[in-house]
């Protein structure tokens, strides 16, 4: 069963790609964030794929609470980034 | 003949993915890349299904790709709609920022390099006899743990330790939040059919907040997944443009925040006292040690998501005239 | 014979979503397409679940299956309710 | 004695839920909170002069199933400079901040920021480094933006989303490191650790992640206005004792435990980002109009020096000369860490009571302000590395490290930088003692100008003077 281990870890990778290409590339700040969380997102998969250990065997439950972590951090993060963008806009159009 | 569909379900997933991944980046407008980032949320979520990780894709659909993306739409939302709708194509040869094509191909090529050298170290990982000494561990365990849902056992009582920092980062973002102003003014009064919704949808979300709570212990759910379902009502009302959401004023507001981390302080260290290791649940009231820190937990989690989404201390509510709180006009 | 019944109303509830992925792609203005998307894709989900509340083996998983639906039903019809709706309010403003 | 370790991260945490539920006597609170963490921080240093490292599984786990704290020799002095800095920069912030609702923002984030650096250097766990991480990432930011004025808010959010960015690549480094060995304890790993793909994909992963948070050369674009807008005791914090732990875990996995990994080759690259660090840091030092601005390059530059030590750990053989190698690197990051501080404390003084802190109009401030002025002179001297200061020690065996394995290019590196660094330094200090006929008497502000004379002191003579113990406690290793 190591297959599909393997094709979601190498999907989690290319995720990891693109969201870091997007957090690098992009110019305004919502789609930033919207790239790092796309990132993150691909980190966590190749946890869980990690965790994977065959369809019928129980999987490893350890990366599981590890991605359960990264979530809520992320949108802790996502959160005060998202506070940061609206005061940043908030002061251009008064000044 | 099972595990050829299992393997066209798997391709068709994983394309579907990177597909909404890629359209989600690609684009340079950003109400469509939020939209298809949470779309990108929910399929993730099934993924999570599919590898067996119950627990995460409640987390995943509710906090990854619900709130995070109510979030982003609230953020979006009172972002001022351009002009003229730049159509993304004629923007591509410019590149979103402007950027030389240069720039823009040593980035694609250094993150193509970054998942190659990534998929690489994988590739020989995985080759290597996979290690069974923490999962088994793990198992062995876990009747100590007073739970028996193992995920729940990792994050409340083996590495219970991440989880009272985590909950410290939920604080600090939400404390960072308040530093920055004060809520964002409501939105219009619903109409008929939404308030409808509304006054049927809000005492379901609670009721299931309550039974993810509980069934947390032997079954997929648990304090986030909870929380993230109380914050969502708390949403759905603040939409619905009620001034009262549920949230507590001024110094209750501030204990329902600190709860989570609070009780969890406590409970370590009281253990601590009694002689036992920090945060040493002894087997016999494990369980409900756990409950009582995942009920706190929940609260000051649906708060804390909730005030991320107002984006900032609501006024004290008794005051506020209607008139004051100066309405949007889009009504949703 | 529960399996023959089952595996026929969830290929029911997937064709009845393919007709609402087709309605959105191919149908002209935004109200029609709201239309297919919502009607298609609730029948679908009702029919798939039907075939699943077969399969599962007690009662609470069935009420449970049942709840998501309802769920669903009411979120999208409200929606396509206020998507409408906002639509209408453009067109008249502008 | 090990409950020290766990007194170091719960009273914080205590602290800060106390300070946010009573707003009005947060003040109080937070000093008595800073006091009592300096004094667990002392206890434990002192724990781990008498009894060696010590170990704490938490919850009672195996190292392997739950999170493990540890405290060696390194951390104990770090945690020990950490408490130090934080209780004069507290001091000094109960008279910085006057507006009431200014300051109950302020406590509860503060005490929390402490609260991740203590845990940071205790934990002993992959991923509880990467949770401690965070938390050092968003509660600088947060305080950062607390001036609330655009170039402050600006960047704090590019600070933010740069240190999401190191902790998606630590943390995808730690992913791969659970999927290559199973582990996510540094001790166990430490042994398991082979030279191969997985360990030197993770390592570079973490260290990119890390380096990004730590601001080396090509990566420090966003500290210097990060630095400079966030109030004065923030970026003394932030300079201080922020990057330096970031900078900590890089020592932690290179000398410690990727130790058999680590390639020549690799550490000569560290080396080289470090000597372009120190060269552009303090280049830009010296151009920079506004003191903030100054103080902000010139921690890039100082962690450039840092950053040297690497290629000569790697050459030198284990033996004495390399252990006073080790403990040049442990004194060269203490005192900057003190002299930064008291840097930037004084520097709030000016901008308060002058208004501004642009360096072409500071004429005047030796007569105004002579403890403020005396301060900055005494950090300077820390900063340049003159003798009775640590930095000193520390530079001179990083010179003695340099020639013992032939490396001459790090001796000039250093030369070039201490050179600059008195330029930039000089420069301030011409421009303070202005001639110009002051009329005023002293304005003396005594709980802002205590502090930053005590760390600029303590780097520019304590830790010259009695330095000496710094190498006995290094003995002490995991």
């Amino acid at each position: 069963m190591m297959t599909t281990q393997i094709l979601y870890a190498l999907t989690g990778c290319v995720i990891v790609a693109l969201g870091l290409r997007g957090a690098l590339l992009h110019a305004s700040l919502l789609q930033r964030i919207v790239a790092i969380n796309v990132m993150g997102a691909g980190v966590f998969m190749l946890l869980i794929a990690v965790a994977y250990r065959g369809p019928g065997l129980p999987p490893d439950p350890l990366p599981h609470a590890l991605v359960l972590t990264g979530i809520v951090v992320a949108v802790s993060a996502t959160a005060l980034a998202l506070a940061l963008a609206r005061r940043l806009h908030a002061e251009q159009d008064d000044d | 003949m099972k595990t050829m569909t299992l393997h066209v379900f798997d391709g068709l997933l994983l394309l579907s993915i990177v597909a909404l991944a890629w359209a989600s980046l690609a684009t340079t407008d950003v109400r469509r890349s939020v939209i298809l980032f949470m779309a990108f949320g929910l399929v993730l979520a099934v993924a999570w299904g599919r590898l067996l990780a119950p627990d995460v894709a409640l987390a995943e659909a509710a906090i990854g790709a619900g709130l995070s993306g109510a979030l982003l739409l609230a953020a979006v939302h009172r972002q001022p709609r351009p002009l003229s709708p730049v159509s993304s194509n004629d923007s591509r040869h410019q590149g979103p920022n402007g950027l030389s094509i240069v720039v823009r191909w040593a980035v694609t090529l250094l993150s193509a390099a970054l998942a190659g050298t990534l998929a690489w170290a994988l590739l020989h990982a995985f080759s290597s006899t996979p290690h069974n000494m923490l999962p088994q561990a793990i198992s062995g365990n876990l009747a100590a743990s007073g739970v028996s849902n193992p995920v729940t056992a990792v994050l409340l009582n083996f590495r219970a330790y991440d989880t009272l920092l985590e909950l410290a980062v939920l604080l600090t973002a939400v404390l960072g939040i308040f530093s920055l102003g004060q809520a964002t003014p409501g939105y219009q009064p619903a109409g008929p059919v939404f308030d409808g919704l509304v006054h049927w949808l809000v005492p379901v979300l609670i009721l299931m907040a309550g039974y993810l709570l509980w069934v947390g212990a032997h079954a997929p759910g648990g304090a986030f997944q909870a929380g993230a379902a109380l914050a969502a009502a708390g949403v759905v009302l603040r939409l619905a443009g009620r001034s009262r959401i549920g949230l507590p004023d001024g110094s209750a507001l501030r204990i329902v925040m600190a709860a989570g981390v609070g009780v969890f302080l406590l409970v370590g260290l009281s253990l601590l006292l009694l002689g036992r290791p920090f945060l040493g649940y002894p087997p016999a009231w494990a369980g409900a040690l756990i409950l009582l820190i995942e009920t706190a937990a929940m609260l000051s989690i649906a708060a804390t998501l909730l005030l991320a989404f107002l984006g900032g201390q609501p006024e004290s509510t008794g005051v506020k005239a209607a008139a004051k709180q100066q309405r949007e006009e889009i009504s949703l | 014979m529960i399996n023959i019944l089952s595996s026929i109303l969830i290929l029911a509830g997937v064709f009845f979503y393919l007709a609402g992925s087709i309605g959105l792609l191919r149908l002209p203005d935004l109200y029609s397409r709201l239309h297919a998307l919502t009607k298609a894709d609730n029948l679908g989900l009702g029919l798939l679940i039907a075939g699943l509340a077969l399969h599962s083996q007690d009662l609470f998983t069935v009420l449970k299956l049942l709840l998501i639906w309802l769920a669903v039903l009411a979120a999208s019809a409200t929606s396509a309710h206020l998507i409408a709706r906002q639509a209408r309010r453009q067109e008249t403003d502008s | 004695m090990t409950d020290a370790m766990i007194g170091l991260v719960a009273l914080p945490l205590a602290g800060a839920l106390a300070t946010l539920l009573l707003p009005r006597s947060a003040t109080t609170m937070a000093i008595g909170t800073a006091l009592a963490t300096t004094i667990a921080a002392g206890l434990l240093l002192f724990g781990v002069a008498t009894q060696g490292a010590m170990h704490y599984e938490i919850g009672g786990w195996s190292a392997g199933l739950g999170i493990a704290l540890r405290a060696d020799g390194l951390s104990a002095l770090l945690l020990m400079m950490t408490a130090l800095v934080a209780l004069a920069a507290s001091v000094y912030a109960s008279a910085y901040f006057n507006a009431a609702s200014e300051r109950t923002r302020f406590w509860p984030l503060w005490l929390l920021l402490w609260t991740a650096l203590n845990a940071l250097l205790l934990s002993g766990d992959l991923f509880n480094l990467y949770v401690t991480l965070e938390l050092l990432g968003l509660s600088a930011v947060a305080l950062a933006s607390l001036g609330g004025k655009r170039a402050a808010v600006a960047a704090a959010l590019r600070y933010l989303l740069v240190g999401l960015l190191g902790s998606m690549m630590f943390l995808a480094g730690v992913s791969l490191i659970y999927a290559g060995y199973g582990t996510l304890d540094l001790a166990t790993l430490t042994n398991m650790v082979e030279p191969g793909p997985v360990a030197w994909t993770a390592l570079s992963l973490m260290t990119t992640g890390l380096l990004l948070k730590t601001a080396l050369f090509p990566l420090h674009f966003w500290l210097p206005p990060a630095h400079a807008s966030a109030p004065a005791p923030v970026s003394a914090v932030l300079s201080a004792l922020v990057v330096k732990a970031a900078f900590y875990l890089v020592l932690r996995l290179w000398l410690g435990v990727f130790a058999t990994v680590v390639t020549p080759v690799a550490a000569n690259l560290l080396g080289l980002l470090g000597a372009c660090a120190v060269l552009w840091g303090s280049w830009r030092a010296l151009q920079a109009e506004r003191l903030k601005l100054m103080a902000a390059y010139s921690t890039v530059a100082q962690l450039g020096y840092l950053f040297l030590f690497f290629p000569l750990l790697l050459a030198l053989p284990t033996g004495p000369a390399r252990d006073l190698a080790a403990g040049g690197l442990v004194l060269l990051a203490l005192t900057h860490g003190f002299a930064k501080a008291g840097l930037f404390l004084a520097i709030g003084v000016i901008q308060q009571r002058c208004g501004h802190d642009t360096i072409r109009e500071l004429d005047g401030t030796a007569q105004r302000l002579p403890a403020t002025t005396f301060a900055i002179a005494l950090a300077g001297v820390a900063l340049i590395g003159l003798p009775p200061s640590g930095a000193f020690l520390g530079k001179w065996q990083l010179l003695a490290g340099a020639v013992a394995t032939d490396q001459w290019v790090w001796l000039l590196v250093t030369a070039i930088g201490s050179l600059l660094a008195a330029a930039y330094i000089f420069r301030v200090l011409g421009h303070a003692f202005g001639h110009r006929p002051y009329t005023h008497q002293p304005v003396t502000v005594a709980r802002e100008e205590w502090p930053a004379l005590l760390l600029a002191a303590m780097a520019a003579l304590g830790l010259g003077l009695a330095g000496a113990p710094v190498w006995g406690l290094l003995e002490i290793d995991i």
